[in-house]
């Protein structure tokens, strides 16, 4: 195992311990392992809290800020945080508005979410959850999750009601699909080996974020093949042609570099002009990944005008940026 | 002078689970890793370890603060992902039915068992056959529960449930994943254990061996 | 080799329209290989032109922008651009200021440059150069390229003139100092194989960015100890303490996820505290990266006031973005 | 008609040398891998096609023209890295030196080579030891010289060149590099043939084949 850390049990802890000392708008509790907008709870504004195993930085701590999430609860690597962490941020970051739990669909993240909602309505908070399954192959929370937080985060920094940016969560989710290939597995601290063993001449189609092993197991295809495996059951799931256009993201696993991330992009590109789909926004980089798996993520998102001026709408968080 | 299983046989049952989990964390997660995401034995380790430092600590004064307050809560708050909520409701079930008595007799305990299983069902969405440590669970419960009214004694009955947990697990291997990330794999989840059939199966081995001896 | 591409010989041109595609703000030549901020030349604004080979994204064309570069020139992976791309770019956004090269030291990026720089000057051009020789093993420019580009970007921005903007680079190729670590090779899409074997107990120390040996091969060890390897000769090179601190920047180089650059960071800052080196700004992330390279690069840059104003200025680019 | 060296013959030594380049590709490749970054076979190879594909299509009508128009500047604009504009350099030089001739004599041939050689290490700021390509070009330059100037003829002074450049190529080996990407090695890359000297002495070689046969 060939990583940058010191006790594979202390992983999670050291790295929150990097998040907090290289970014001053952050304020990170070490002990629940949660990471806060530093001006949280934000007066009047519905708060977001997600959360899940660590290993697929930058999503959710990086995403902790102005426009996007009051709080962060990171679990173990792969293994969803627990109902108290959960608990704890939400009544942090309440303000008197409600808060929204915005859940990746994994029985584990969903089972502690709604333990975490239980306690949380046994103190009389208001909390909505919304499950994102965007997965084509298992309805897994995956890609759209970065999505659905900027722009549930946007609602909300808007001014929106709890059960509006409830709304709003749940109709990116509707409108978003995703699917996965890993050309590589990935190596979890604790564990010390690879969770699946992947031949020089193989690509696993249909993965999670979690190091899983895929749907199906083929031979490893050019770029524009792969754009098609990916694209030909989200384009078989949903209507994206018409309206105001998508949102497309293609995402990085964690160990594919950049300049294959911007290729793939041209080649799903490519595919959805052929569709009749229009881009109207994109972001390409790794936003949500499996540790140091290589391979790649496509997520497409139908938008609509108002979707896509919460897109646009400032966010300052660690990993994503802009307005204002 | 009270039942057959008391609070110093129930932290015996969970220390030996736990010193089962250490010894088995490896296996367990390679089935994990087969089918799921590698972290089921570290997960149940890390956990165990904690409730056995809880246990070391505290002297429980009954069923309910050993199951709910040292057990449940520590397996809460330390394993994570979906075992450790499932796990910890079960034993929390069992706390609640147990009261605040100091000791259980046979069937009582039987009785917690069942309710604490249909709890797991409940919050797991799960039924008989989604390939999940459910599978191991009933049929031990079903088990423990006609072999006591059959008139067997806590100890076979135990080790019955025991032969019915181990066949259940067994059973999860030709099946098709239904909950939980194994059934991301499809068809691909057939042919592999289910690595929470397996904890499950130890936790009822565990039960046969601290409970078992101690009623004889 | 196990990349999202599809021919070897056309990652560099493919990689190049999906940056086009993704990026509005960019205006990509495809013939020549430059990638310009859409509205360059920007009128009285001394322009910046940098460049090298490919496979270190979002270096350089990630960093073109308001605020940063106003051309990025892309070679072949790992090989510098050539005269005729650079000339090209240096006439396309001089808008009379002058134009400012940024050089990374290696024999081919200089003497591509400095033959552009010549066919330039023979074309009435005003060029200047700057080389960056942060790397403290072998005087390559690495990880403060990242650092001098956005500063000297801000300060063209500011209205500053030709010889100011590149004394301000000048000045932070004075003060910082690189050192970077592999924990695997990497492989150049045209050769196919790794660069060079590494053993799965062995580190190299010392590495610059293109997927080269380092300096030494080690035991691969905890982070605290790489950090140590790293942050020692750096600190030995250069008084870091006093002044108005440091901007310290941990850099990902490719294959290494966020997490570990992360934790990683948490060492840097914990070895800096104590050595008495105060750290005012910070940069965390894969910016200069090698293909899919596994390891980082640490950067330590003595900051002044002015700098930091400079570092703290807006910037508008793919790859990094803030302010306004 | 002028002397021994011509602009076909030129233009076979840079066919020949393309061929060579071609079929030895890897193995340069493979020796910058171990001291510099795995690209030199892949960068000469990418400028030679290019040249023998610009070769097909234009007649240059004399010296100049084919090593300025046709060689130096589609190199300039293909190689990239170091040893792109090196070679450029070089093949530049040559072709100031030969003016708007057609031909060359052996002495003018070879004083040309030298002016490209000074003009490489110019460029490179390099010198003898540093292990580069100029350790194989210098010695061959001065060999060709010298066998010139001892009255032998253009064949056999290439010749002898050619063994001095190769003689030049594997001295490099043990040597500490202090030129381009092997220098930041420090002393791992002693015991490492330069490849830029390898592609050199390919060059050396490439001319005595096509220019040694041409004037017999
Ligand atoms: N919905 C569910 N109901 C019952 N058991 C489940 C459910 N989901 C998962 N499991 C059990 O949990 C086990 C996995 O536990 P673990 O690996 O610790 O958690 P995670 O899947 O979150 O990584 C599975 O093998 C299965 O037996
Ligand atoms: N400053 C220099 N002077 C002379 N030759 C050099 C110099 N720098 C590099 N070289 C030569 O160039 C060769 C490397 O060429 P190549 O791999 O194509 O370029 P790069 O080093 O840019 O990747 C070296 O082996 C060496 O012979
Ligand atoms: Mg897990
Ligand atoms: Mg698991
Ligand atoms: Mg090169
Ligand atoms: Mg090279």
């Amino acid at each position: 195992m060939k990583k940058l850390i010191n006790d594979p049990a202390g992983v999670v802890a050291e790295a929150l311990r990097g998040m907090a000392a290289a970014h001053p708008g952050l304020r990170v509790d070490q002990q629940n392992k949660v990471i806060y907008r530093a001006d949280a709870p934000v007066a009047g504004k519905v708060a977001l809290v997600s959360g899940g195993g660590s290993g697929h930085e930058p999503l959710h701590g990086g995403f902790v800020g102005l426009g996007m999430l009051d709080a962060a609860c990171a679990g173990e690597v792969f293994t969803s945080p627990v109902p108290d962490q959960i608990l704890q941020a939400t009544k942090a970051i309440d303000a008197g508005a409600g808060v929204l739990h915005i859940v990746k669909n994994y029985s584990g993240d969903v089972m502690n979410f709604e333990m975490a909602a239980e306690f949380a309505a046994e103190s009389a908070l208001e909390v909505r959850s919304v499950v994102i399954d965007d997965d084509v192959v298992g309805r897994r929370g995956v890609g759209l999750t970065v999505l659905v937080e900027k722009i549930a985060g946007a609602a909300a920094e808007q001014g929106r009601s709890l059960s509006e940016v409830a709304d709003v969560a749940r109709k990116v989710n509707a409108g978003g699909r995703s699917m996965g290939v890993a050309l590589t597995s990935c190596t979890v601290p604790a564990v010390g080996r690879p969770t699946f063993e992947l031949p020089e001449t193989d690509m696993e189609i249909g993965i999670g974020i979690h190091g899983e092993p895929g749907r199906q197991r083929l031979p490893l295809a050019p770029a524009k093949q792969v754009a098609e495996y990916l694209l030909d059951p989200i384009l078989a799931d949903l209507d994206f042609t018409g309206g105001d256009g998508v949102i497309a993201f293609v995402n990085g696993m964690g160990g594919t570099p950049l300049i294959e991330l911007y290729l793939m992009y041209h080649e799903v590109a490519t595919i959805l002009g052929k569709s009749g789909v229009r881009i109207a926004r994109s972001l390409v980089g790794s936003y949500i990944t499996s540790l140091e798996m290589a391979g790649c993520s496509v997520t497409v998102l139908r938008a609509d005008d108002d979707l896509l001026k919460l897109w646009d709408a400032p966010v300052h968080t660690a990993a994503l940026r802009w307005g204002r | 002078m009270g039942g057959t299983v008391n609070v110093e046989s129930l932290a015996r049952w969970i220390r030996t689970f736990a010193r089962d989990i250490a010894a088995n964390q490896d296996l367990l997660t390679r089935l994990d890793s087969a089918i799921g995401d590698a972290d089921h034995g570290v997960n149940m380790n890390r956990g165990f370890e904690a409730v056995v430092a809880a246990l070391d600590k505290h002297r429980p004064s009954n069923i309910a603060v050993l199951l709910r307050d040292v057990v449940a809560t520590t397996l809460l708050n330390t394993v994570g992902g979906a075992a450790g909520v499932l796990y910890a409701t079960f034993f929390l079930r069992i706390a609640v039915a147990a009261g605040q008595e100091r000791s259980l007799d046979d069937l009582a305990f039987a009785k917690a068992l069942r309710a604490g299983l249909e709890e797991v069902a409940q919050r797991g969405k799960v039924a008989a056959g989604d390939k999940t440590m459910f599978d191991a669970l009933a049929p031990a419960v079903e088990a423990l529960e006609g072999a006591l009214a059959g008139g067997a004694g806590l100890s076979a009955a135990l080790r019955r449930a025991t032969v019915a947990a181990d066949a259940g697990r067994d059973a999860t291997a030709p099946m098709l994943a239904r909950k939980g990330r194994a059934s991301y794999l499809g068809q691909r989840s057939i042919g592999h254990q289910d690595p929470g059939a397996a904890s499950a199966a130890l936790l009822i081995a565990a039960a046969a061996t601290a409970l078992g001896e101690a009623s004889g």
